[in-house]
């Protein structure tokens, strides 16, 4: 069956119905990340934002760049995200300490930002833009990759993500008590070495 | 609508609003990181725009989004990484009581 | 494709090196653990050698005094101009490596005893160094990004280096929330110039915004980039009213981070300020410049009055370092505010790299110091630690006073001579920037009330009953005579002019490329 | 000899001995104690060769020495040396090696850090009056203030932490200023020249006639450096805080020499450089001049603490200085010099014979003292000397020095003189009051309380004093002898004044 | 350098006490009872010396009329401003020699027993060398300013010899009191030397050989040029005058000369009568050049000192201590000659000087000797009925009194009747009549000090009254010497009359002042109005004695009548007491000047702790507050400092969205 050019009464193209409801959907979902009493429902929630953004991504013709919003993105950071939620989830905190107390002058900042960065882009005549969108030429952006600019950024990314790692690795690794007999391992032992079930180095507060 | 470059841009504008006003509001740390990360799709949303609009830029556009994400992925790690660290020794991941360090 | 011609080989030899080196010393670590010893000389020998590749390297299109043995006027271009290593890169490379030098060897004294491993620690310097030196050469914004990130992550875990420590995370998690959220402003702002300038590449950003730079009214789409750019800018070089995450993250790092943090995020933020807002956005500095004085002012001014109060050493070398900051920024003011073309406009980009050179050491120094009090775990970081210091250890208690001095800016020590070049660049420019030299020096007056307070306590207080002995270990002490030579003898003839016509080149290339 | 740079030497000399101080073990109290004096008298002597092979008659800077240093800017070393110079340069290194030994019994802590401080602060205090770079100039003004924070701060007495920090904050509120004036000066004239070529050279600066606008800021920094120092009313109230805490010989190279580093930087470089300010301003200095002069000597006159009432004395006479030279005549400028010179050994006197009374009683306070002509009738005998000295009697240097003030106050303005004259009343009003009440009368129950710890002045005392007491008279009888040094730089300054025309002459 | 025998004797008079004073200075203590050896033989060849000179200078008129002038080094070479070590010998500073080495020397010998008991009086010959060196300096300097340094240092010897004593408070406040009051002077002195320096441009008096003119030389000639106006001339003056009012101790600075009495004896007669309270009546005679041209200043002069004469001589007589009854007297006698001076009677005023400084030496040391029989007492009213027990004294106090009191033909009749008579003939009519009033005074209080010290019954201490007895040869010797002018003087240098020996003298020195005053030289007439007022000055002396007698006795032929005096003093008491209390003037300097300006230094004191200092303080503690306020924005909650960059953000991007362009 042949889907209409545009949507009956409306008269408007698919295109923006859907770019209307994935946007709105990003949007309300964005909202339920940053207002939900449950962190771990915002965690979803903030998975269905990335979805409908990868959606949006696609509506704009940049497939690969929706594939890696969904692989990334959803795949890897949210999980990562919910992982943590889950370590670091105490006997829930009471509900009304979601926000602190000036929560709301970060609304009216947040908002008057918003609104200045909405009115600067609206009154901003974008040079060099086409009238139609484009699409992405997957080729274009394979020849791109090989360039010498994305050579150096990728490796640049190759060595933030390793060093992101070795230093994450070591700050989240759980250690046994203050004592400097630990520092006997190599960073591979401490890498590997089972958690100490009984002692929590606690902080040594000042 | 779909075909103009400002509703991109706008809508980019209002989720990088969501998300700082997140941010601002938020207590918890892990709260705070995914404000940060709406912030950065709001940013990755922008430059998808800009090079759906312009063709010179759709290319890099695309790559740059690509690294973006790989960054916010670093960032993520890094960050759980400290929330991870810092709940151990504190029990809470409401950084509002992080206050030891003050004036 | 790619072609990996000479220059390009040449231009990314020292990042490339320092990444290795950061490699290398993981993997010694897992093949032969826990030489902590080994690792420390294995990083200062690498760090030193790379420097004498970078020397080596150049360029220093200098006419007089050539040091770089491979001159190359205008430096080499990587990649066709992704990179590039001109006067200033190079010059930015061996400030970095030597602040990477000096952390390494600063740092065994203090984690040792603590029980943190080293290889890790100099890893994630090396890495954030990588970070720093691509910034500073950096052509392309994209690159600018990642090489601000790279510079940046590392710096949020080494923050917490020190796990098992409250306030050490405390200051890691304010630092990491704070940065990302200032790290998505800044690429905001970035995105919207990219998006108006149709282009990533710096040359041709300035290129393709100079017909705008000259319209009456500035389109409203750039400008809010601008501005997301100077915060997060700002943000970077912790100035005020951007600074908040400078204190608690300065005073719950490990002493040895503060030290590097203090001064090495401070020098490539300063090189990401040169080679965006001076090179990609120079056209634009009426805009920015009146911003730039703002924050000076802002800067100098808080930063040095909430330090009267402070009664925590690494707390007060904060917020000292939030007010040297601002008298860098003056440098930058009087770029801004010289007429284009006008010789005031380099003098301000020189004064700021002199600054950022001299600060660098003495402020390093003053940091090794603190460290080599809190050699054994449990001593705070109060100022009454000081007590007695000048009869305690009598070497170092000179060592921090000559720091002490520097940084308040008495010559001959290397702190007047930044001061002098900055004075100097802003009374060059006159006008309001006459006023900004008044503020600057009354400003250096008010910081001379809390760093005697420390002296105060080092040489007119008795030391505390039963004060224990202070060792310092040989990596420290030489990093110290290192600091401390730079910063007494930095007037010496050869050492001065060389760096003069060093900064004075660096800044011509900069001046060239806006 | 002739090829020595002995300019150098002079500056220098004591740097390298405390380098070689800083090497000798603390415990060795004798060796370093000696070492500090060896170096003192050594670069005295230096200093006495300056003397022989200088030239009063030669109109220009002799024993010069020029060596470029920071090309880039035109910075330079260079030395030179003038009669003003050679006067303020001797009685540096002669107080200097009193100062060093009359610390050898009170001081018995840190003697090494102590004597090094010492000695670094000879090396700045000759090298400003030395220094022919503005550059140079500045580095070694403020090199004189990190020894003298320390003397203060770490020898000093019980609120010593206050009177340094006090001290050093004030000092650099000027000295600061100072320095943006100095780079002032240097930009204008590398924008008007094109070129950083001898924009810090002071003789290059001084003939080159800066705009008036420029000079009328350029002088408010230099002028409040030299007047903080000096100290001019308002700016003076850091001194007495000073005096009564630094200990003895920090007092008397502060009164001594410091505060003449003021004067000399008025005449040598705020007034030179910028003569039309300096004009412009002069009738409010002269106010100033006059307030102090009265001003000091009436708030000493009810001073509780021996050395509080020196320190406003040297308020009061200071003030004498600043006058002399603001009103831009011979007599006045030559005056100033001599009272520069004059004060120096008088006041380091007194502060030194203070410094002996308090060895004993650990007490300033005048209330407590009296009838020490009986029981010290050595050191009473040389305090009245050196009071006489200081109220200005005749045949004693410090009299020749204001009488020639009075005289060009006198030819500025009468009334300026009559002003400035009651400083002869008052001088005498507060010195007589303070000398009666520690020397004559009863021995005090206090000072009867100590017993045999009163004794008379020894030998290391009496050998502090005497060459003061020397000087002070042989500059008094024979003050042709500091007159004639002074010649050159008297015409040099009221030619850069425009000689002979008085600046607001009512 | 090459110096005439004369001059090297000039500068050897200088050279040898200041030797002496050096000498005695360092070694004195260890000579223990002779410390007199070095310094009187010093001083006694310096009187030989300066008899030499004298003799040179009056009689053998070696030095011609301009006198002996040379110069000796260049003092101070301070460009235009050159002063040097010049000195002046003419007939006036010839006669000053004679009286100033000739007490001098006899106080020298004097004080060799009087203060042989003292401990410490190797110290009191030093400082009396001191003095001779300045008080010789003082007369022989050519220069303004070399006599204004010897003039302080005069002003020094006083401060040291009053203080003598130093353990006794009194001693100690009256030292410096005189050191103050003369500073007082000397401030309007110093500014009256650089009025001259200003106007002609040299201090010498006169022209000295190989410089140019002096002083007094030009400034007429300024004047009558125009240079200066008359209003100016009189400034000058007046303010030179100053100096002498202090150092003469002319009302209102007399209140230091009464206190310096505690001083010791010797140094009363020496000091405070014989030579250094002349040193201003000197300097305005050797100034009357400059005062002849300055009329009203010489008015003012003639007013003062005839004030002072009987204000003093009020106060004289009623004081109970000995020295203080001739302190006022001296104060009296320097009236005198200061109103002789502003008449324009140089001569005259000189001559008393002379006489009086014999005579008032003798009653000084006289005095010395009584306070000496009676161990130390000086109270007259603890004394009388001396006469017999010290005769010496007695006999040589006697004639003092008669000399002082103007009765012919003892010395100070002559010279008392000449200034009475010259201020009569030069038309000071009032000068006249107050000194003839003074003079009544002057006998009064004289023979009642000898009444109550000499005649009548004994009141001295029984435990003292044994060991009552004459003084040695060294002391007694000096008062027998020093009668012998006291009788002699008058008649030798000034008889007869207006045209003595010191006239002619003098008139050389006087002459140029006389001829601007168009004063000329008249022959004296006995039998004319020149004898009439001589016969009015003889017999006012003689009422003022005869009064006194007539209370408080005389020898054995009058015995006191206490009762008496005891009415007078109640039927006067108010003036009584004004005079004992000295009309208040101490009281009223204690409150100007103790009190009310020592509450004006500690306001000062409080303003300087508290304002000027405060200020400083004050900037630095708002300073150090300001940073602790901002401080608050640190408040270690992340949302905080969110919130503050987003904030920081909003303004950036408004300024630049709103401001730019």
């Amino acid at each position: 069956m042949a889907i209409p050019q545009e949507i009956p009464l409306l008269g408007w193209a698919w295109d923006d119905l859907i770019f209307l409801l994935l946007g709105g959907l990003m949007l309300a979902a964005a909202l339920f990340v940053v207002i939900g009493r449950d962190i771990i429902r915002s965690g979803l929630a903030m998975i269905v934002a990335f979805a409908a953004l990868a959606g949006i991504y696609v509506l704009a013709g940049a497939v690969i760049v929706a594939a890696a919003q969904v692989l990334i993105y959803i795949g890897a950071i949210s999980v990562l995200i919910l992982f943590a939620i889950m370590l670091t989830q105490t006997k829930a905190g009471p509900a009304s300490l979601v926000f602190h107390r000036q929560a709301w002058v970060g609304f009216v900042t947040a908002a008057v930002l918003a609104l200045l960065i909405i009115a600067a882009i609206i009154n901003t005549q974008w040079p060099g833009r086409e009238a139609e969108r484009v699409a992405f030429s997957t080729i274009e952006v394979a020849q791109l990759l090989f360039g010498p600019l994305y050579v150096v950024s990728l490796q640049v990314i190759g060595v933030m993500l390793t060093a992101a790692v070795i230093g994450g690795v070591f700050l989240a690794k759980r250690e046994d008590a203050h004592d400097p007999g630990d520092r006997a391992g190599s960073s591979l032992d401490r890498l590997t070495r089972p958690p100490a079930a009984a002692s929590e180095p606690g902080g040594s507060r000042q | 609508m779909s075909q103009s470059l400002e509703a991109y841009l706008v809508l980019s504008a209002l989720l990088f609003g969501i998300g700082t006003f997140g941010f601002l509001a938020r207590r918890n740390a892990i709260a705070m990181l995914m404000s940060i990360e709406l912030m950065l799709n709001a940013v990755n949303l922008a430059v998808i725009a800009f090079g759906a609009f312009t063709p010179a830029l759709a290319g890099h556009a695309a790559l740059i989004a690509l690294l973006v994400m790989a960054v916010a992925a670093a960032e993520a790690t890094v960050g759980l990484a400290i929330v991870i660290a810092i709940y151990r020794n504190r029990r809470t991941p409401l950084v509002d009581e992080y206050a030891s360090m003050r004036e | 494709m790619i072609v990996f011609d000479q220059a390009t080989l040449l231009a990314f030899t020292p990042p490339v090196l320092v990444a290795l080196l950061a490699l290398v010393l993981v993997v010694v670590d897992i093949a032969r653990p826990a030489r902590d010893r080994a690792l420390t000389l294995i990083g200062a020998v690498g760090i030193a050698a790379i420097m004498a590749i970078t020397v080596v390297i150049g360029p220093f299109g200098l006419a007089e005094a050539q040091v770089g043995l491979i001159p190359q006027a205008g430096g080499y271009e990587a990649f066709g101009g992704v990179y590039v290593r001109d006067a200033l890169t190079a010059f930015l490379d061996l400030l970095l490596l030597s602040i990477a030098l000096l952390t390494i060897l600063f740092g065994p004294d203090y984690l040792r005893p603590r029980g943190l491993p080293t290889a890790e620690f100099a890893a994630m310097l090396l890495f954030a160094i990588c970070g720093a030196m691509l910034l500073g050469g950096a052509r392309d914004l994209v690159l600018l990004f990642l090489a601000l990130e790279l510079l940046v992550l590392p710096g949020y875990l080494l923050a917490g280096y020190a796990k098992r420590d409250g306030l050490a995370t405390e200051g890691a998690i304010k630092y990491f929330l704070l940065g990302s959220f200032s790290s998505a402003i800044f690429l905001f702002g970035l995105v919207l110039v990219f998006g108006f300038a149709g282009t990533t590449r710096i040359p041709e950003v300035a290129q393709s915004l100079l017909g705008v730079s000259e319209l009456a009214a500035l389109p409203a789409g750039l400008l809010m980039g601008i501005a997301l750019l100077t915060t997060g800018a700002a943000f970077k070089i912790a100035a005020v009213p951007f600074h908040y995450w400078t204190p608690d993250a300065y005073q719950g790092s490990p002493t040895p981070v503060t030290g590097y943090l203090s001064v090495g995020p401070k020098v490539a933020a300063f090189a990401l300020l040169l080679r965006l807002f001076v090179e990609a956005l120079g056209g634009f500095k009426e805009d920015w410049t009146p911003f730039v004085m703002v924050l000076a002012v802002l800067t100098m001014s808080v930063g040095n009055l909430i330090a009267l109060s402070q009664d925590n050493i690494k707390r007060l070398l904060a917020y000292s370092s939030i007010a040297h900051t601002g008298y860098i920024l003056v440098g930058l003011a009087a770029f801004g505010a010289a007429t284009v073309g006008s010789p005031a406009e380099q003098a301000g980009l020189e004064a700021l790299l002199f600054y950022a050179f001299a600060y660098a050491f003495m402020n390093l120094g003053a940091f090794a110091v603190v460290g080599a009090l809190q050699r054994r775990p449990g001593v705070t970081s109060q100022i009454a630690t000081f007590a007695g210091l000048g009869r305690r250890a009598p070497l170092l208690g000179v060592l921090m006073f000559l720091f002490l001095l520097s940084l308040t800016g008495i010559p001959p020590f290397a702190g007047f001579w930044a001061k002098w070049y900055v004075i100097q660049a802003a009374l060059q420019v006159g006008g309001w920037l006459n006023v900004l030299a008044v503020i600057t020096v009354v400003n250096a007056m008010v910081s001379a009330f809390y760093y005697l307070r420390v002296a105060v306590y080092m040489y007119m207080r008795d030391p505390a009953e039963g004060a224990p002995p202070i060792e310092v270990g040989t990596a420290t002490r030489i990093g110290l005579a290192i600091s401390a030579a730079v910063t007494l003898f930095i007037w010496l003839p050869p050492l001065a002019t060389t760096l003069i016509d060093i900064t004075r080149e660096a800044a011509a290339v900069l001046i060239a490329g806006s | 000899m002739e090829n020595l740079p002995l300019l150098s030497i002079v500056i220098f000399l004591p740097l390298v001995g405390a380098l070689a101080i800083a090497f000798i073990p603390r415990e060795r109290l004798a060796l370093i104690r000696g070492a500090a004096l060896v170096t003192a008298l050594a670069t005295f002597v230096v200093s006495l060769f300056l003397l022989l092979g200088f030239d009063a008659n030669v109109a220009d800077f002799q024993m010069r020495e020029e060596m470029e240093w920071i090309p880039a800017f035109g910075i330079e070393y260079k030395l030179g040396l003038d009669g003003m110079s050679l006067a303020l340069v001797v009685l540096t290194t002669t107080l200097t090696w009193i100062a060093i030994l009359a610390s050898f019994g009170p001081i018995v802590d840190r003697v090494k850090e102590y004597m090094i401080s010492f000695l670094v602060l000879e090396v700045g205090m000759i090298g400003v009056f030395l220094a022919l770079d503005m550059f140079l100039f500045y580095i070694f003004w403020e090199i004189v203030l990190v020894p003298m924070y320390l003397i203060i701060g770490i020898w000093g007495g019980s609120n010593r932490i206050y009177a340094t920090i006090k001290f050093v904050l004030y000092t650099l509120v000027g000295s600061l200023l100072m320095l943006v004036a100095i780079l002032g000066l240097a930009f204008n004239y590398q924008a008007a020249t094109g070129s950083w070529a001898g924009a810090f050279d002071y003789e290059t600066l001084r003939a080159f006639g800066f705009d008036p606008t420029l000079q009328f800021f350029a002088f408010i920094g230099f002028f409040l450096t030299f007047a903080i120092k000096i100290p001019m009313f308002p700016f003076h109230t850091w001194l007495p805080d000073a005096h009564v805490e630094a200990p003895t010989a920090g007092s008397v190279i502060l009164a001594g020499i410091l505060l003449k580093l003021g004067g000399y930087g008025l005449i040598r470089f705020a007034v030179p450089l910028m003569p039309d300010a300096a004009q412009a301003w002069a009738p409010l200095i002269i106010v100033l001049s006059l307030i102090g002069i009265v001003y000091g000597a009436i708030v000493a006159l009810v001073q509780p603490d021996l050395k509080k009432l020196v320190a406003y004395s040297s308020v009061s006479h200071m003030g004498f200085v600043t006058l002399g030279i603001f009103i831009f005549t011979e007599q006045g400028l030559l005056g100033a010099l001599t009272v520069m010179i004059a004060h120096g050994l008088i006041t380091g006197g007194l502060f030194l014979l203070v410094g002996v009374i308090y060895e004993r009683t650990h007490d300033r306070t005048i209330a407590k003292m009296g009838g020490l002509a009986a029981t010290m009738p050595v050191y009473a005998a040389v305090l009245g000397f050196f009071v006489m000295a200081s109220l200005s009697l005749p045949g004693l240097a410090n009299f020749v020095g204001e009488i020639l003030v009075l005289v060009g106050a006198f030819e500025y303005w009468p009334p300026v003189a009559a002003v400035a004259g009651l400083a002869m009343m008052l001088s005498a009003a507060y010195l007589l009051w303070m000398f009666q009440r520690v020397i004559f009368g009863e021995v005090s129950d206090f000072l009867r309380g100590l017993g045999h710890h009163l004794r008379d002045m020894d030998r290391n005392e009496a050998l502090t004093l005497a060459p003061l007491v020397v000087l002070t008279v042989a500059f008094g009888l024979f003050p042709g002898l500091l007159l004639n040094l002074f010649g050159v730089p008297v015409n040099d300054f009221l030619a850069s004044v425009g000689a002979g025309t008085l600046a607001g002459r009512p | 350098m090459q110096l005439t025998v004369d001059q090297l004797l000039v500068v050897a008079m200088l050279a040898l006490p200041l030797l002496g004073f050096v000498v005695t200075g360092l070694i004195g203590r260890r000579l223990y009872a002779r410390a007199w050896i070095i310094a009187v033989p010093i001083i006694i060849v310096t009187w030989l010396i300066g008899m030499f000179i004298v003799y040179q200078a009056l009689f053998a008129g070696a030095y011609g009329a301009e006198g002996l002038r040379f110069t000796l080094y260049e003092w101070i070479p301070a460009g235009d401003f050159s002063i040097s070590f010049n000195f002046l010998v003419d007939n006036l500073t010839a006669v000053l020699l004679i009286v100033v080495t000739t007490v001098g020397m006899l106080v020298h010998v004097y004080s060799i027993g009087y203060m042989a008991h003292e401990p410490g009086r190797w110290r009191f010959f030093a400082y009396l060398n001191l003095f001779m060196f300045s008080m010789l300096l003082l007369v022989l300097a050519g220069n303004f300013l070399l006599l204004f340094a010897a003039w302080e240092l005069v002003g020094l010897s006083s401060f040291l010899l009053i203080g003598y004593w130093y353990n006794r408070r009194t001693a100690a406040l009256a030292a410096k009191k005189a050191f103050l009051v003369n500073r007082v002077g000397d401030f309007g002195f110093a500014l009256g030397i650089f009025a001259v320096w200003t106007t002609v441009g040299t201090l010498n008096f006169v022209e000295m050989p190989g410089f140019g003119p002096g002083a007094f030389e030009l400034l007429p000639g300024q004047l009558q040029a125009g240079a200066i106006d008359p209003w100016m001339m009189n400034g000058i003056a007046l303010l030179l005058f100053m100096g002498a009012m202090g150092k003469s101790a002319q009302f209102p600075l007399h209140v230091w000369l009464p206190d310096a009495m505690e001083g010791p004896t010797p140094v009363s007669a020496l000091i405070h009568a014989a030579t250094m309270v002349n040193a201003g009546v000197y300097f305005v005679a050797r100034s009357s050049n400059l005062f002849a041209h300055a009329p009203e200043a010489m008015v003012i002069v003639a007013a003062i000192g005839i004030f002072t004469a009987i204000l003093a001589a009020s106060i004289a007589f009623t004081q109970r201590d000995i020295k203080r009854v001739l302190a006022y007297s001296t104060l009296s006698q320097l009236g005198y000659m200061f109103a002789a001076l502003g008449v324009g009677a140089f001569t005259a005023a000189i001559f008393h000087l002379l006489t009086h400084g014999f005579f008032k030496g003798l009653l000084f040391l006289g005095s010395g000797s009584v306070i000496h029989a009676v161990q130390g007492e000086q109270d007259m009213n603890r004394m009388g009925g001396l006469a017999r027990r010290i005769p010496i004294t007695h006999a040589t106090m006697l004639i003092g009194s008669i000399a002082i009191a103007g009765i012919p033909p003892l010395a100070g009749f002559w010279s008392k009747d000449e200034i009475l008579a010259e201020a009569f003939l030069l038309h000071f009519e009032w000068v006249w009549a107050i000194g003839v009033v003074v003079a009544v005074m002057t006998g009064f209080y004289m023979f009642r000090l000898m009444g109550k010290t000499f005649y009548g019954p004994s009141r001295v201490d029984p435990a003292v009254e044994p060991h009552v007895h004459e003084s040695p040869w060294s002391m007694a010797g000096p008062l027998v010497i020093l009668a012998v002018p006291s009788v002699l003087l008058g008649l030798a240098i000034g008889f007869p009359p207006l045209d003595g020996a010191l006239h002619h003298w003098l008139e050389p020195v006087f002459h140029d002042a006389l001829e601007t005053l168009d004063i000329h030289h008249h022959e004296f007439q006995l039998f004319g109005l020149d004898g009439l007022l001589m016969l009015v000055g003889a017999t006012a002396g003689a009422l003022g004695v005869a009064g006194a007698v007539w209370l408080f006795g005389l020898l054995r032929v009058r015995s006191p009548q206490e009762q008496r005096v005891e009415r007078l003093t109640e039927r006067a008491r108010p003036l009584y007491r004004a005079s004992y209390n000295r009309w208040w003037f101490d009281e009223l300097n204690d409150l100007i000047f103790v009190r009310i300006g020592s509450l004006f230094a500690r306001a000062l004191w409080w303003i300087d702790v508290r304002i000027v200092d405060g200020t400083v303080n004050g900037i630095a503690a708002v300073t150090q507050r300001t940073g602790t306020g901002i401080r608050q924005i640190q408040t270690g909650r992340v949302q905080n400092y969110a919130l503050g960059i987003a904030a920081g953000l909003l303004v950036i991007a408004i300024s630049y969205l709103f401001l730019a362009r």
